[in-house]
């Protein structure tokens, strides 16, 4: 997401913030999540960028992702299961001039959430939406995800899980509107880092999905991809992320992919292994929801009463009216 | 068949119309208190706009009216059918009119069938007059022309005064298409039979047709004298209701386009909400009116989005309003316990239809008054309030408003499909800067301040909002403490769902006892809420005139209740509420002391006064008859 | 610091035990009537099992247990933190125990933090014995063996008995990984304060690791007879709580076991449900055996497609189950009303947790009943029944099923998170078919007969079923007539409402009129439902020991309510509701009777008997104890 | 979706049905809405597959087209607003012996109902689902829906809709386990014959989307469409629809397209103009979930009791416990 130009000359007369400014409490993730790399990338991000914490916004839903907003030192919605996004774009429709980050989990956003995921997609509205997809129900104790892949055993599928894993990439990038839409990975942080910071920076609806280790119910599933940097593939581009020397070196699988392309990208979504980690898709002329309604206006208390008065006249019967004798405009 | 045969088929009749008394020109005029009109035809026909000028030209008259849409079940049903009629059924009267009244005294009706509809219904009143379009005896197709005469025969019969009129004929010495023009046709002949002053008639249609070129102005002014002089020849009735011209501005608006200009006078910016019947149409004006006051109607993908979105919303800024029907209100009860437990100040509009489920969509019930209030799961302490005219739908929204913002809560206002779709005069409001909602406050917190600090008395905390600095908090839908921290501890959970509980003790304080309608102690008190106000007064005030002890109480705050309420019910010797909802009827053989299902306000005044309140209601997806309601009553006083 | 010091610690301070006789070999042995311990530990360190294994030993010997589980907030939490406790709690009795009981009398703690955060919720009973590992004293982070003697030192203070033992230390002798065998060691010294057949206990390791080799199960008993021998050498007290071994087998489950191994009994095929907290172990449980008898458990994308997906199966052939806790239920009204209007059978089982909104996932309330009776939109009469133990949570699935497709309604069973996660034993159920849905009717439908063939008293009709010839029809959402077509009618929509609202009736003259416990008439009712049971009798049982006229009465049927509840509240001068859901404190400043807001049985039974129903009620997220109730009874008769 | 073997054998038995015995009751629609043409279209399907009435059942949710099940003269099911697959998944998974179909609506389908859609694609359930895209909100009186196109006036757009419509093909091709795309408009009844009977007598999930003209609301839009042959794309293969010589001659826009093609299947369904009519996509080899579930079982009452006595021996406490003094199996 870009920043409002009113946003750009505030910041002027602001003194800049340290990473404490935007941390809060200590996480209470089992040690080893992959959340808490996500946290740390943002914090970052959120300092490198000099967001104003009050005009911060987190929104999350329900999950151990979706605990988030609070280990942020800035304004915070931990609202209810799978309607983090309805409530973003609530916040963002009201208060454009508020930055607007999401943090949603694969049953938030991909179960009970699709039908929001899908339409927010649509409206895309200016703000960042990190789906921290470990593949299961974390919070509930181990349940069978949609993105769980196929034969998880589950404390619901003790026997298996009996369907292939969604892939919120494909569906992604199915949707109309669709503006911008990465993979990262919690263990590469630098190119975490990077991919959000494009996400944020892109004007419109910034799709990440984050490959999120969960150790405590899955200890070693994404281990092989963790170990073997082969096993990644890395798209690179002047107009997506480039990458260091040293990881150049670490991650050999690459592909010098342009975001413009949607069919490759829909290709490139539906590989499973390697797992491509990168910009997919970017377009950054589709315009947000919010600007075609031209929300965040100024209201003045005469601009309300004229309108109503030029509706009440509508239906208004005058005394006089039935005394005039005036001919029909005929 | 020509116009004089339909005559001498309707003089002789007519003749037998007692009431009316002869005057020179052998035209006799009655002069009556209050009528009832109805104007049916297929869809497509217009009778709805006739129906509504002569609404406005009555209300212009300075009669007072209360028109009510006849609507179709089908989208497009097809061509006269019986459940396909649509039209309007307007309620004139001296004084002010306060609800659609009785049955129907004089129909036009453009086809038997649509006729038929309204007679299945009993919308009609035995014996009333029927101004039939008489084309079809003549209808080339014999199945047409024999299906008209049989009900044309079966109506007079039972007794129907039934007057054949060649509309379609006489609308075609005026113009080509008569099929177009005949409502205005109709609109002229009814101006006529009221003695309205036709000029206020020809003002009507230049208004109507406003946008539309001088021309169509012109041919449908034609048509209005044309009818008014056919029925000064033709017919040999003609009535009068005296009217008392208003001395200050009026405005006639159904209870969904006032609801909605209720927003607007609100100050609200935002309203999240889903197409469901028959809440839609408040969108539907607010959408197009909305935005000119830099407001924004967004429709969400669903309910639950809809009710997030405006969470979201209020959460950010000012308090924002989402608007439903039953089954979308069921949907919305999980958002809604978020709002209550984050307090967040939220206005819920729920049009009541008829349930449970998908029910009766289009038809009028107050079923929804307990999940209004209990609805949501654990604890969750919410406003609910009802109008019980089109004025209080408007300003409902605006008391609304305020109530969630003061108290940070959620407010739900329980209209229905009979307020929605009824239009009624009332004074235009005078705009007060006292409706808008304050500027978003976006000063800073001052040190210490907690997002919970909950009033140990009131329950009552100061609203933190985005973008305050000193103020960064994250609201959560757990069990927080004043911090705003999640907190699993008895401690914090119980102050918090004390608090949230208080704060509607702190509101009730403030509320005033409703005035009792008539005197203030009798033999019987009625009970009732939201729209069936009117016909519950109506009934009362007949009863009264007949010498009984009959009182009502009408209440608008049904959570919490104003003070008071409990001193008016022991005043008198019954008490029994009017609802229009579910309750047994305990002369139904299954049905005991310990198992009757009592009405909603019913049971709400029984558990919290112990008082032995008594209910009778209707689910009949009609308005409740104020006669319906007098006999009702007269029973129950005779036990 | 070694073992010696230690006994020299503990010793003065046991001799101060006066209870205790002294016995031969100078160790004192206290009968008891019954004991509540406490074992706790970091999460992974196996108190859990110990817990649970000492439950079970304790059963066998023919003592009452109830187990509670202690569980920590967050999935994994730090290890020595306040919050991050794990274990659980047994209650040990002579007779049958009910409920939880009041404070812990005797706590093994594996170290001090989790140690804390029981102090710090108060479940300790003042002056407790306390058993904590001694290891930390010599912790080489000079922090941690700082924290350990001060919080140490404190309790002393306070008053409590804190005996330091070695754990760690003693294990070691045994196996070399000592963290893992704690657990045993400790399970080894309870059976030697408790008195259990040692025996026992190395039977009960047997069957727990049973599937390990058999290398695991000899170390584990070795660890176990270390414990029983350190306690046996060490510790000067003993404890026997005569025990009266059952003659006919016992089951040994918690509330969510219960109920799922009820949808089995009752012969569901279909379960489907979202994961939410408390009620998902039933489906987990429940995933792992229904396939095993032709069942099958669907994790739906939502609670909406778990409910309608119930819904169309049991449209299509048996009754199916959903199952869900507060939020998920607040999601499925408008579903739950498609199916009481269509008349599909359908149970939901709605594991009640703290709320309103996310609340408390993890803890008790009794705060959805109002919402269970009165939470979807329109008239939609269900049956809400509430287990009261954990025996009753297996029948009631039953029961459920069996009304479900006898009136063709929905059954809502509300349990709550005390029952879920609580142990009891209770006699083995014996298996009758009568307990199983018959199979799927497929026969040919009579002619003539129409889908909704309402009976007129009982409003029953018997069901059509997909696949039976001549019973075509499409079931709607909308008003229908007798044979599902659309119907907008005024007669229809009322005698389809009729029908739906008289099977209540026609259920409630089949209930029995629930037994009083305690003397027919006297002072004071007390009046609860669902999981409060055993505590509410337990206090009724020690005021009558105490002289007081009290007795309670319990409610399994919510919807309709038993025949004759009236007269048995009317024998007693004082009637007074206890439940686990918010009510107004009548003594709190702002709080009046206008606005007093009442619990939800009291709301029920007050509005349908005019008897002026009292109630106390608590949101602590903990189960009510006996004494808290007793207090608060002793206050009530006060008055 | 095709037929069960225990089906066939019954089938042998029965008598043949007539048109008539399919029909019930006369459509409320308007007259030239779209739903007549897909109604006419389906019962022709019943008849020439001869399916037993008693054995099939009709789901659908709320909207105009919602009314379907009310004209077939077989079990429908006429559930609430978007809900009609999870009741059809419902109503497979305790009868599989039924044959099940579902109209929605685009409201229906991709607007309230959209999560249950993305996951409905992923179970892969056998049955047949007919999408009534009319692209508008056609019983509640003109609302725009997801899939109306930009700038529709409507309702609650008076200014027009604000955003791009909504395209379910390239949504539904972007769930995993899609098994069956398909597109056909009401006015080429041939062809939308066909297509229904490739998607009834494919195993799985068949998605048709249906074109269709709605009148009353949007008399005009798809008028070019209707009146220029060469606005429509044909897909043609022999694994798909072929066409008759004399459509051949009408529509000469044609495309030999293979259904197993995903990637050309998903740029051909983000084709606007012309729009492409026939099977997108197919994959025979896609499991069930009802299966995977093996659902259907005949339980007898003496299993259920050895299975319900096998797990209370799990939690039984025999009196003769204590007093058993064997060694434990160590
Ligand atoms: C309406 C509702 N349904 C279900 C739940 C229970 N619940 C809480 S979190 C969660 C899913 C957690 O999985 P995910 O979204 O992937 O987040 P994670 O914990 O894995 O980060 C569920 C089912 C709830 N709180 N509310
Ligand atoms: C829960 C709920 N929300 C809203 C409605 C109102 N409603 C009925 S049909 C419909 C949408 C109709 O559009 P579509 O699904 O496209 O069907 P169509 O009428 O166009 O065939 C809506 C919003 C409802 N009945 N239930
Ligand atoms: S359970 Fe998994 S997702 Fe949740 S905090 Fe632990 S590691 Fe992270
Ligand atoms: S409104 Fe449109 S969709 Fe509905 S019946 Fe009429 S033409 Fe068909
Ligand atoms: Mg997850
Ligand atoms: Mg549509």
């Amino acid at each position: 997401m870009t920043i409002h130009a009113t946003e750009c000359l505030l910041r002027m007369h602001d003194e800049h913030h340290a990473l404490e400014d935007y941390q809060s409490g200590v996480p209470r993730w089992c040690t080893g999540c992959g959340d808490n790399a996500i946290l740390a990338a943002v914090q970052r991000l959120c300092r490198d960028e000099d967001l104003r914490p009050e005009k911060t916004v987190f929104v999350s839903g329900i999950g151990c992702s979706s605990r988030f907003p609070h280990y942020m030192k800035t304004y915070g919605f931990h609202g209810i299961h799978g309607r983090a996004l309805p409530v973003a774009e609530g916040i963002k429709m009201a208060r454009p001039d508020l930055t607007v980050f999401v943090n949603t989990g694969d049953g938030d956003c991909c179960s009970i959430g699709a039908a929001h995921w899908i339409h927010a997609i649509r409206y895309n509205m200016n703000m960042t939406v990190m789906l921290h997809d470990n593949q299961i129900y974390g919070l509930t104790k181990m349940q069978a995800s949609p993105t769980s892949p196929r034969g998880l055993k589950s404390n619901t599928t003790p026997r298996g899980s009996y369907l292939d894993g969604l892939q919120p990439l494909t569906v992604t990038l199915g949707v109309q509107n669709a503006s911008f839409v990465a993979q990262a990975v919690d263990w590469i942080p630098e190119v975490l880092y990077d991919i959000l910071l494009a996400a944020y920076r892109h004007k419109g609806f910034s799709f990440v999905r984050i490959l999120q280790r969960c150790p405590e119910w899955l200890p070693k599933m994404l281990d092989p991809w963790v170990h073997d940097p082969l096993k990644t593939l890395l798209l690179t581009h002047e107009d997506g992320v480039t990458l260091s020397p040293n990881l150049s070196k670490v991650y050999k699988t690459q592909e010098r992919h342009d975001p413009s392309n949607i069919n490759r990208a829909r290709e490139i979504a539906s590989l499973a292994d390697p797992i491509p980690v990168g910009i997919l898709y970017r377009n950054p002329n589709v315009p947000c929801y919010e600007d075609l309604r031209n929300a965040g206006q100024q209201r003045s208390t005469r601009y309300i009463k004229s309108g109503l008065d030029a509706e009440f006249d509508k239906f208004t019967i005058w005394p006089q009216d039935a005394d005039s004798k005036v001919q029909p405009s005929a | 068949m020509n116009g004089t045969t339909a005559q001498v088929l309707v003089k002789p009749r007519l003749r037998a119309n007692k009431a009316a008394q002869t005057v020179p020109d052998g035209k006799a005029v009655t002069t009556l208190s209050e009528h009832i009109v109805e104007i049916v035809s297929d869809s497509g026909e217009g009778a709805q706009r006739c129906g509504q000028s002569l609404g406005a030209i009555a209300a212009r008259m300075g009669n007072g009216v209360w028109t009510v849409e006849i609507i179709p079940a089908e989208i497009r049903p097809p061509a006269r059918s019986v459940a396909g009629g649509s039209g309007n059924r307007i309620r004139l009267g001296s004084g002010r009119v306060t609800n659609g009244g009785n049955e129907t005294d004089l129909v036009i009706a453009f086809n038997e069938q649509v006729l038929l509809g309204r007679v299945r219904t009993g919308a009609l009143k035995e014996g009333c007059s029927i101004l039939l379009e008489s084309m079809w005896r003549e209808s080339r197709d014999p199945k047409i022309a024999a299906s008209y005469i049989e009900t044309h025969d079966q109506l007079v019969a039972a007794g129907f005064k039934v007057i054949e009129i060649p509309m379609e004929r006489e609308c075609r010495l005026v113009v080509g298409d008569a099929k177009r023009g005949k409502n205005m046709f109709a609109l002229g002949m009814l101006c006529n039979i009221y003695s309205f002053d036709l000029q206020l008639g020809r003002e009507q249609i230049a208004r109507t047709f406003g946008k539309k070129d001088a021309s169509v102005i012109a041919t449908n002014v034609k048509l209005l004298d044309a009818g008014y002089e056919w029925a000064e020849k033709n017919l040999d009735f003609k009535y009068c209701i005296p009217a008392v011209r208003s001395t200050e501005p009026q405005v006639v608006l159904d209870g969904n386009t006032a609801l909605a200009l209720g927003v607007l006078a609100s100050g609200m910016e935002v309203c999240a909400m889903y197409p469901i019947t028959p809440a839609t149409s408040v969108s539907h004006y607010l959408s197009s009116v909305f935005e000119k006051v830099g407001g924004i109607v967004h429709q969400a993908e669903d309910e639950i989005a809809a009710c997030t979105f405006a969470v979201g919303a209020s959460y950010a800024g000012k308090c924002a309003v989402t608007i439903t029907s039953g089954p979308g209100y069921s949907l919305k009860q999980e958002a809604i316990g978020l709002a209550v437990m984050g307090e967040i100040p939220l206005v819920v509009i729920n049009v009541q239809r008829g349930g449970p489920s998908t029910g009766l969509p289009t038809k009028v019930e107050q079923g929804d008054l307990m999940t209004a209030i209990f609805g949501s799961h654990g604890d969750a302490p919410k406003v609910v309030i009802a109008p019980g005219t089109i004025e209080d739908c408007f300003y409902s929204v605006i008391t609304a408003r305020k109530i969630a913002e003061t108290f940070n809560m959620v407010v739900i206002v329980l209209s229905d499909a009979s307020l929605a779709t009824s239009q009624q005069p009332f004074p235009r409001p005078q705009f007060s800067e006292a409706w808008l909602a304050p500027p978003i406050d976006q000063s800073e917190i001052p040190g210490g301040l907690k997002p919970y600090d909950w009033n140990p008395v009131t329950g009552l905390a100061r609203r933190f909002i985005p973008g305050q600095p000193g103020g960064v908090h994250t609201l959560t839908g757990l069990a927080h403490d004043t911090l705003s921290h999640v907190a699993y501890d008895p401690e914090s959970n119980e102050s918090g769902i004390r608090a949230r509980s208080h704060k509607l003790a702190a509101l009730q304080k403030t509320l005033k006892t409703p005035s009792v309608f008539g005197d203030a102690k009798g033999d019987l008190l009625v009970v009732g809420w939201g729209s069936t106000k009117g016909a519950i007064e109506e009934a009362v005030t007949s009863l009264r005139a007949k010498g009984h002890k009959v009182s009502s109480l009408h209440l608008t705050f049904l959570q919490p209740m104003a003070p008071g309420i409990d001193e008016i019910m022991k005043r008198f010797k019954k008490v029994i509420t009017i609802e229009g909802n579910w309750s047994d009827d305990p002369r139904d053989e299954i049905v005991d002391k310990n198992n009757r299902r009592y009405s909603a306000l019913a049971i709400l005044l029984r558990s919290r006064f112990l008082i032995d309140v008594d209910c009778w209601s209707e689910v009949r997806g009609q308005p409740i008859k104020p006669n319906t309601i007098e006999r009702v009553l007269l029973e129950k006083m005779k036990k």
